[in-house]
């Protein structure tokens, strides 16, 4: 299992703040999305939408998640 | 030197807040506040913040930490809510007491500029019933670029 | 678009001034506040303020004239002492309340530099039980040109 | 008579903040000055001192005062 954060208005695509689901080992990030509902999988593909792993932030490129891990998906944070 | 940089998720008192802060530092000259509060009377019924606990009062903390390399303070103090506010309530106080005004001034409005445009929330706010997203404005990029 | 300006011979108390004036503008999405106050620790006893009745307040409803004129604020507050005043008590509050932080920011730091520099306010400091006028300062007069 | 005021470091120079002094009739600035002991009347003269007549300010270049008048002598202000 793994956890996926969602921040801003993917909260609203997503369902909801969180999402448990399974993993079969490390599983790059392209795979995970893959596994996704579209409408939801495509704005997190979005350059745009920073990516956390158990809280520290990390690039798009080449990631790949664990079991246990908690990875979370940070849209541009709103203006003053 | 010190920062007060705190997260809360229910209503605070600003001015309680910018006095006791004031209180610490009788050797400053001087105090700048900035305070933002939710506006009233323009159709906004309420704001909601959202954060992720494990980067936004860290972020918040490095900003604090910045500023205070970059400018002589005594001290410097950020407060930010998170959650839902009504109208007239605050959502943001930040202080500075120097010695000098100029740091004051030029902390504070530094702090603020971070704050509105590199700090992790996420707001949406509620008007006639509706929840909407607030979405980022390029005006916050063009006041960060002011400190580049 | 209103200016409050006040000018005391007793001591104030700026969170309770500056909260009363946030409450008079709740559609004001800012308020920036500079609170001066005599400092502490550096070996002043006391600070004493002489003004000249015609001119002082005069000088002062004219510089927040000034300053509503030039950025679109919802009001400016300024409050001077006069008087001998101890070391941690009040000397000015400016606070301004604005729709956009900018206005806010620029107009209380523009209020601050022209009451420092151009008001009618003569300063005198006790240190070592002697009494000891205050000169201009040149840093003063630099300030101002930075509204030029 | 007329009432001088002054404010500042010209009050410990004056020996108070005010003096009434009695002229007869319309009194120009240099013929008052020169009426006053000179450890006074020279910063008086001093141009930076301005002057307001009656609460307005006034440029000291022919300066005349008449009875009643109320004549302050304003040093240069404080810094910050």
């Amino acid at each position: 299992m793994i956890k996926l954060v969602f921040l801003g208005r993917l909260v609203d695509l997503a369902g909801g703040g969180e999402i448990d689901i399974a993993i079969a080992g490390p599983t790059p990030l392209e795979d995970l999305l893959l596994g996704l509902p579209a409408p939801l999988a495509e704005p997190l593909a979005d350059p745009r939408v920073k990516l956390a792993l158990n809280g520290r932030l990390v690039p798009r490129e080449s990631l790949v998640v664990e079991a246990g891990d908690e990875l979370a998906f940070l849209p541009p944070v709103s203006g003053g | 030197m010190t920062a007060h940089v705190r997260l809360l998720l229910a209503p605070f008192d600003p001015a309680r807040e910018t006095s006791e802060f004031t209180l610490r530092y009788p050797e400053a000259g001087g105090v700048v506040s900035f305070l933002g509060q939710v506006r009233a009377g323009g159709g906004c019924e309420a704001l909601e913040l959202s954060h992720y606990e494990p980067l936004t009062l860290p972020g918040m903390e490095g900003l604090a930490a910045s500023a205070l390399t970059r400018w002589q303070l005594d001290g410097l103090l950020i407060i930010h809510r998170a959650g839902v506010m009504l109208p007239g309530e605050p959502i943001v106080l930040v202080a500075a007491a120097a010695r000098h005004r100029r740091d004051a001034f030029a902390a504070a409005d530094f702090a603020m500029d971070h704050l509105k445009s590199e700090s992790w929330f996420w707001k949406r706010e509620k008007a006639g019933g509706q929840w909407r997203w607030i979405e980022p404005r390029e005006e916050d990029r063009q006041d960060l670029s002011r400190w580049a």
